[in-house]
């Protein structure tokens, strides 16, 4: 299995990517660091899904004339650019909702909040 | 202890994962389903169909249009988000001074303000010529976007303000999802299908996909800035 | 022979109507005792011109909502249903009458009327279900009609009973529920029309836990040992909340509940052939006993009047349990019969307790010298209940000995005897203390209650002898309950 | 031509989209202007969802193909008898919003009250658009806005608490939606398609099955996160529970669906394809739907907060159609998707009546509200009723789904479960009876709660809308059972269930 994962070698990177993101969203105390583990996540399964529509050799798809065939897939990447502009607005969110938190509790460590609760 | 744990959990996650991933379709292969099914029409019929030359263009604004204008919601959604959970929690007196505190380096503020013309025609031109080279609608927005945030930071934010007055402010923000909505009335208008164009490159496809690329530029740049500016209200 | 027929809808309808007035309007004393009395003429009146149908051997439908495909809330009056309404409609127009008398001093009347009327209308809905879904709805809904009657005092011990009350029949409601998807998953209908639907040639062991599931719901509101608990707690409700509860609508519902599994979703040919019926027939006799005994042990007179009432509803279980003619006779009989002997002790309790101020059976001595005409009522009742000639009582406890020989099992037979003495043992103490003892300085002069309570105690109890001694008469009840186990029995 | 059915189907998501968008610019910082305008979208929204209802019931399902790209090479807006989830959604949303014209004003700082208002409507939207969709992706997308909406509506009541509960609801929002998104890659990668349909017809012919379990896995992992399935559900209590009471009921009535819809829809691609076995998830879901009914009440009982007590209730009852879907069986399945709308509607009647308490006494507290029957009359009735419902009492709404599951246990020879079901369901009765017995028959604690009088219409109107229905959708359970059963049909068609 190993041999056959040596070939798939990029999705492999991206599942490990994915879990040190969850690794960092489970055990960090701080609610940002929280956050970039989300983040790292988030960028961990866009990976994926670019390295999905690579194709050996293949150059972007933009028509101009002279260019050759093959062109990589371009369904991945309108995917993504999506994903990545949902991805910027969770963390907007995410970061106006800890401003707030820190505001009202003066700390933004997870087990001091949970004290304070 | 906790963390010990919790990487022995992510151990026995990654195990099927791993597994997955080996069994997944060779990567780079041009066999693959994902490049042998949907994706071939569009790199073959893609520019007379969609009518942009970059294929991710016509992937994003005419194939999956629809895509897109969830995704401008998104955008305007964090937007309305992020102004509903700071609104009011601070008069605007305080903020003016706040903003005004900010310690000003004077070459900083120069370079700044002798880059931004250049800054905002590099913001057009990637907006203009998504069509044909990499580029688009948001990416050209979020370099104009960047652009107010630097003003902000480096010069005044009043200054920066200026550039996207209060009063239409709210029209600009959903920019996006109104040329959305425009576009795609127009496409019911011609083609029977919202956000349908017309077949292949007329001059109509190209004014379609340009004020869906403006819409796009502009409310993802005053989004942008308005986030950045209520973040700094609060902060 | 079957025909559409509105009447059988508007039985239930008319007290759901009274109950949406009573809420509407009830605050005024007037309309509130207007439509409580006008409806439950109206409802009796409704009840009692579908006796001749019944009598002839038609049956009343009326289809009302099929509310999940297939089945649905459908009504039909065969003679078991038409013999459950009749006696809880009768009930209900005597029990409003002493109802209205009896709760005038208490709070929150709108409440207690309006779901009063909701309880019957709920009875009645049971008595008619054409299916054992439409039964499930009305029995389900029974239950939290009746909640907040029986913590009507609100006090914390009342909610306690309330608590023990929901948690028993809920979880009887419960049992029932499967049952039912069970028997759809076995029969492929749920209908109540035949002798019988559970086909033969299904698993045995399915069939037991089906039989054990339904039994074990129904048998909770029936109060069948040990699923008995929660009767005597729900004594702190007011007295004609209990006389409800323990005459008419609860119990009488778990009862009828048993004798449409055993009748209507096994059949009798079924039930004899794989035998479970023995097994609850025991439990019956054991109730039977168990509860008398607890009875001769209580002081307080409600709480006596409950656990004879475990006791009395096992006969009609046991009657069921029976499988013969004359036993099934003697079980339909029996919901009459217990509930108009019961009706009147509890409304003798009531007027009592709020003519006097006596609640326990040791404070009794010389009663029956103040209030003749209540204590004779009660002694009427009791005699009913130790199962004297011309009494109700008896003509239960005949059909009971006869059914019990006819199957072959005559120790049944020793315990109807043993039955009667043991109701002896507690009952006939009361009388005697009422009328022959007592303290010689209890006020001379008769104070009976007022008339509103009284009329009705002594009506049930007149009516308690004319079930005793019109057995053969056509035209009267014991006709009914005949052609409903014609009807089961096939003959 | 564009004035025919299919093309109404995209207006039931871009009229509560435009419409909710444009709400700021168009309020202009007046709440009254903003309540006019978001209450006049949604009904529009609830008029053209009706019409597509009334559509898929005469004709079956349709499709609308964006940009007249046909399927698989555009986006696909799919209609079919699940997707009358859509109605729901903008019928409860309507009434939240009407229930908010005094609710949020009183609730609210005054400059985010027309912010309040864009965000439930783009949450409608995000509903309908998740529940008619034909494109993965798409759902994926849909999936976030109803999320981000979800997030700032929990903080948007600028509490303290609120916020770190939203941070919460945000941060387990946030991983499941990226869970369903590498599930949605995964099966993009093994079929070359986004669109539902499509991929099912090609996922049978996938070259190993490993991605594909995985994938299903990701997704059904990511959809019980949102749907709050025990253990998954640590985010929802305190988010629900803290909302604005009309958020509450959006959220608890409707968003917590969407994981619910999710899986139906992922069900529609498996089960057509054969590509995988899923029983033993199937086993695991109902296992999990029997705990989570147990837990939910378990957690219920000890909850002093009303809003507390029936935020745990959901996560009970969506045991219940966890359950049902675990069973897997035609009653099952169809009892499951009922009670999918049904939920919604009791638990939006909860909700509602709860916050109009809340709203009037100012206490939350089951303590503190002893003697509101007394108080209120109206409304504590209307609770009544909807409690009297969730806990599935005939005839009530939620009793259809307690009958069908149970026959669909009985069906699925996996009779225990029933047991479960049913007796769980007794469970949830005791911390309702607790509300019950507190609202009418306990002296009460504060004297003013017992006179202070029902709220005013806007907010009575529907609360009692809302528990009517909760009576009728019983009484004619008839309709929606009969509806749903062909899409269950469809479903499990290839299994021959």
């Amino acid at each position: 299995m190993i041999g056959i994962l040596w070939d798939n070698f990029d999705y492999a990177v991206s599942v490990l990517l994915f879990l040190i993101g969850l690794y960092c969203v489970i055990a960090k105390n701080n609610l940002i660091k929280k956050f970039m583990g989300l983040n790292i996540m988030e960028t961990s399964v866009f990976a994926f899904i670019v390295a999905l529509g690579v194709v050996k050799g293949g150059s972007a798809p933009i028509m101009e004339p002279g260019a050759r065939p093959p062109f990589i897939n371009p369904i991945p990447q309108a995917l993504i650019l999506t994903g990545i502009v949902v991805a910027v607005s969770t963390t907007a969110l995410a970061l106006s909702l800890i401003v707030r938190v820190w505001r009202q509790c003066g700390t933004i460590e997870a087990d001091e909040l949970r004290e304070l609760e | 202890m906790k963390r010990a744990l919790v990487i022995v959990l992510l151990a026995i996650v990654a195990m099927p994962l791993l597994a997955a991933m080996a069994a997944m379709p060779r990567f780079g292969s041009a066999e693959q389903p994902a490049y042998t099914h949907v994706a071939k029409r569009y790199l073959e019929r893609g520019v007379e169909e969609a009518g942009a030359e970059n294929v991710v263009t016509g992937v994003i604004l005419n194939y999956r249009g629809f895509d897109t204008n969830g995704e401008v919601t998104v955008i305007f959604t964090a937007c309305a988000a992020v102004i509903a959970v700071l609104a009011g929690s601070r008069n605007r007196q305080d903020q003016r001074e706040a903003a005004s505190s900010v310690p000003e380096s004077l070459v900083v503020r120069y370079v700044v303000r002798l880059l931004a013309p250049f800054i905002a025609l590099f913001a057009l031109y990637v907006v203009l010529f998504g069509e044909v080279s990499p580029g688009g609608g948001f990416q050209g927005g979020t370099v104009f976007g960047a652009l107010l945030i630097v003003m902000t930071v480096a010069v005044s934010r009043n200054q920066a303000e200026r550039l996207l007055p209060l009063r239409i402010r709210p029209w600009l923000q959903i920019a996006g999802p109104l040329s959305f909505l425009a576009v795609g009335t127009a496409g019911v208008v011609l083609t029977g299908w919202y956000l349908g164009f017309p077949q292949g490159a007329t001059a109509a496809t190209r004014l379609m996909l340009m004020v869906l690329e403006f819409g796009i530029g502009v409310g993802g740049a005053t989004v942008i800035a308005s986030i950045f500016w209520r973040l700094g209200d609060e902060a | 022979m079957e025909a559409v027929d509105v009447r059988v809808l508007l039985a239930p309808a008319i007290s759901f109507a009274c109950s949406g007035l009573v809420f509407l309007m009830g605050r005024n004393v007037f309309w509130r005792r207007f439509w409580s009395l006008g409806a439950a003429s109206l409802k009796f009146v409704v009840v009692l011109s579908m006796l001749p149908a019944a009598l002839a051997g038609k049956t009343l439908v009326w289809n009302l909502i099929e509310f999940t495909p297939g089945i649905g809330i459908a009504f039909r009056a065969d003679a078991l249903g038409m013999f459950f309404a009749l006696v809880s409609s009768a009930l209900w127009l005597i029990t409003t009458v002493y109802a209205i008398g009896y709760m005038e001093p208490e709070h929150a009347k709108v409440r207690f009327f309006g779901f009063f009327a909701l309880c019957v209308s709920t009875t009645v809905g049971v008595a008619f279900a054409e299916n054992l879904l439409t039964l499930f709805v009305f029995y389900e809904t029974l239950t939290i009609c009746t909640y907040p009657l029986v913590i009507h005092e609100e006090t914390p011990e009342a909610l306690r009973a309330g608590r023990k009350y929901l948690a028993y029949t809920l979880s009887g409601g419960a049992c029932i529920l499967l049952g039912a998807a069970l028997t759809y998953q076995v029969a492929g209908t749920l209908t109540l029309s035949k002798p019988g639907i559970v086909p033969a040639s299904a698993d045995v062991r399915t069939l037991a836990v089906l039989f054990a599931t339904l039994i074990a719901g129904f048998g909770v509101k029936a109060a069948v040992m040990p699923l008995h608990g929660w009767l005597p707690s729900a004594m702190v409700a007011p007295t004609p909340v209990s006389a409800l509860l323990h005459a008419v609508a609860v119990v009488k519902v778990g009862a009828f509940g048993v004798l449409r599994v055993v009748y209507n979703i096994f059949g009798v040919e079924l039930l004899k052939r794989l035998g479970f019926a023995l097994p609850l027939a025991y439990l019956a006799a054991f109730t039977i006993i168990a509860g008398s005994v607890a009875a001769l042990f209580q002081d307080n007179l409600k709480r006596r009047l409950a656990y004879s009432t475990v006791s009395q509803l096992s006969y009609i279980v046991l009657g069921a349990a029976l499988l013969t003619p004359a036993s099934a006779s003697a079980a339909v009989a029996h919901i009459a019969n217990q509930a108009f002997a019961k009706i009147t002790m509890f409304f003798a309790a009531g007027a009592i307790q709020r003519t006097t101020g006596k609640t326990q059976v040791h404070e009794l001595g010389g009663i029956g010298k103040q209030m003749p005409l209540t204590m004779a009522a009660f002694t009427v009742a009791s005699l009913s209940f130790v199962g004297m000639p011309l009494t109700g009582g008896f003509i239960t406890k005949w059909y009971l000995s006869v059914g019990a020989f006819e199957s072959g099992m005559w120790w049944f037979a020793l315990i109807m005897v043993a039955s009667s003495l043991l109701n002896a043992a507690y009952w006939l103490p009361i009388v005697y203390l009422a009328f022959l003892k007592g303290p010689q300085e209890v006020a001379a002069a008769p104070r009976e209650a007022k008339p509103s309570l009284l009329v009705p105690t002594v009506a049930c109890a007149v009516w308690v002898l004319v079930l005793g001694t019109t057995s053969d008469v056509p035209g009267m009840p014991f006709a009914l309950a005949r052609a409903a186990v014609e009807f089961v029995f096939k003959m | 031509m564009w004035w025919q059915w299919p093309h109404w189907l995209p207006l039931a998501v871009l009229v509560p989209l435009g419409g909710g968008v444009v709400t700021p610019a168009v309020a202009r910082g007046s709440a009254r202007r903003a309540w006019g305008w978001a209450a006049g979208v949604s009904a529009a929204t609830v008029a053209v969802s009706l019409a597509l209802v009334i559509r898929v019931a005469r004709g079956g399902p349709f499709s609308y193909a964006f940009g007249g790209w046909q399927p698989p090479y555009g986006i696909e807006f799919r209609f079919d008898e699940v997707s009358a989830f859509a109605f729901v959604v903008a019928f409860l949303g309507a009434l939240a919003i009407v229930f908010s014209r005094q609710y949020a004003p009183h609730a609210l700082a005054e400059p985010r009250v027309p912010y309040y208002y864009t965000l439930l409507l783009l949450d409608i939207a995000g509903l309908i658009g998740f529940s008619v969709t034909g494109d993965l992706f798409n759902m994926y997308v849909f999936m976030e806005i109803v999320s981000l909406t979800g997030y700032a509506l929990v903080a948007i009541s600028g509490e303290r608490i609120a916020e770190m509960a939203a941070f919460k609801y945000l941060v387990l929002g946030a991983v499941s939606s990226l869970l369903a998104l590498f599930g949605i890659g995964m099966l993009y990668g093994v079929t070359g398609t986004l669109n539902i349909a499509d991929a099912a017809s090609r996922l049978g012919a996938a070259a190993s099955t490993m991605p594909v379990i995985v994938a299903v896995a990701l997704l059904v992992l990511g959809f019980m996160v949102k749907a709050a399935l025990f253990p998954l559900h640590v985010w929802l209590p305190d988010a629900h529970a803290i909302a604005p009471s009309p958020v509450s009921a959006v959220l608890s009535g409707l968003v917590v669906k969407l994981g619910l819809v999710g899986m139906l829809r992922l069900y529609g691609v498996v089960y057509a394809s054969r590509a995988v076995d899923l029983s033993s998830l199937n086993w695991l879901l109902t296992w999990l739907g029997a705990v989570s009914i147990v837990m939910g009440a378990f957690f219920a009982i000890f909850q002093d907060d009303i809003k507390m007590m029936l935020a745990y209730s959901t996560i009970s009852n969506i045991g219940y159609i966890v359950m049902g879907f675990g069973l897997a069986s035609q009653y099952a399945l169809v009892g499951a998707a009922v009670h999918i709308f049904n939920h919604a509607l009791i638990k939006s009647a909860l909700f509602l009546a709860a916050g109009a308490i809340i709203y009037q006494t100012g206490y939350r507290r089951l303590s503190d509200l002893r003697g509101v029957g007394r108080g209120m009359p109206l409304t504590a009735a209307a609770l009544s009723v909807g409690a009297v419902s969730i806990v599935g009492i005939p005839p009530t709404a939620g009793f259809l789904c307690k009958w069908y599951i149970a026959l669909g246990a009985f069906e699925a020879k996996r009779a225990a479960f029933g047991f479960a079901l049913v007796f769980g369901a007794l469970f949830i009765f005791v911390y309702y009876i607790r509300m019950v017995n507190a609202f009418y028959f306990q002296e009460p604690v504060h004297a003013d709660v017992t006179h202070v009088g029902d709220p005013p219409l806007s907010m009575l109107v529907p609360v009692w809308i809302l528990a009517a229905l909760c009576l009728i959708m019983g009484l004619a359970g008839k309709v929606p059972l009969t509806f749903v059963a062909p899409a269950v049909s469809r479903l499990l068609g290839p299994l021959g269930g």
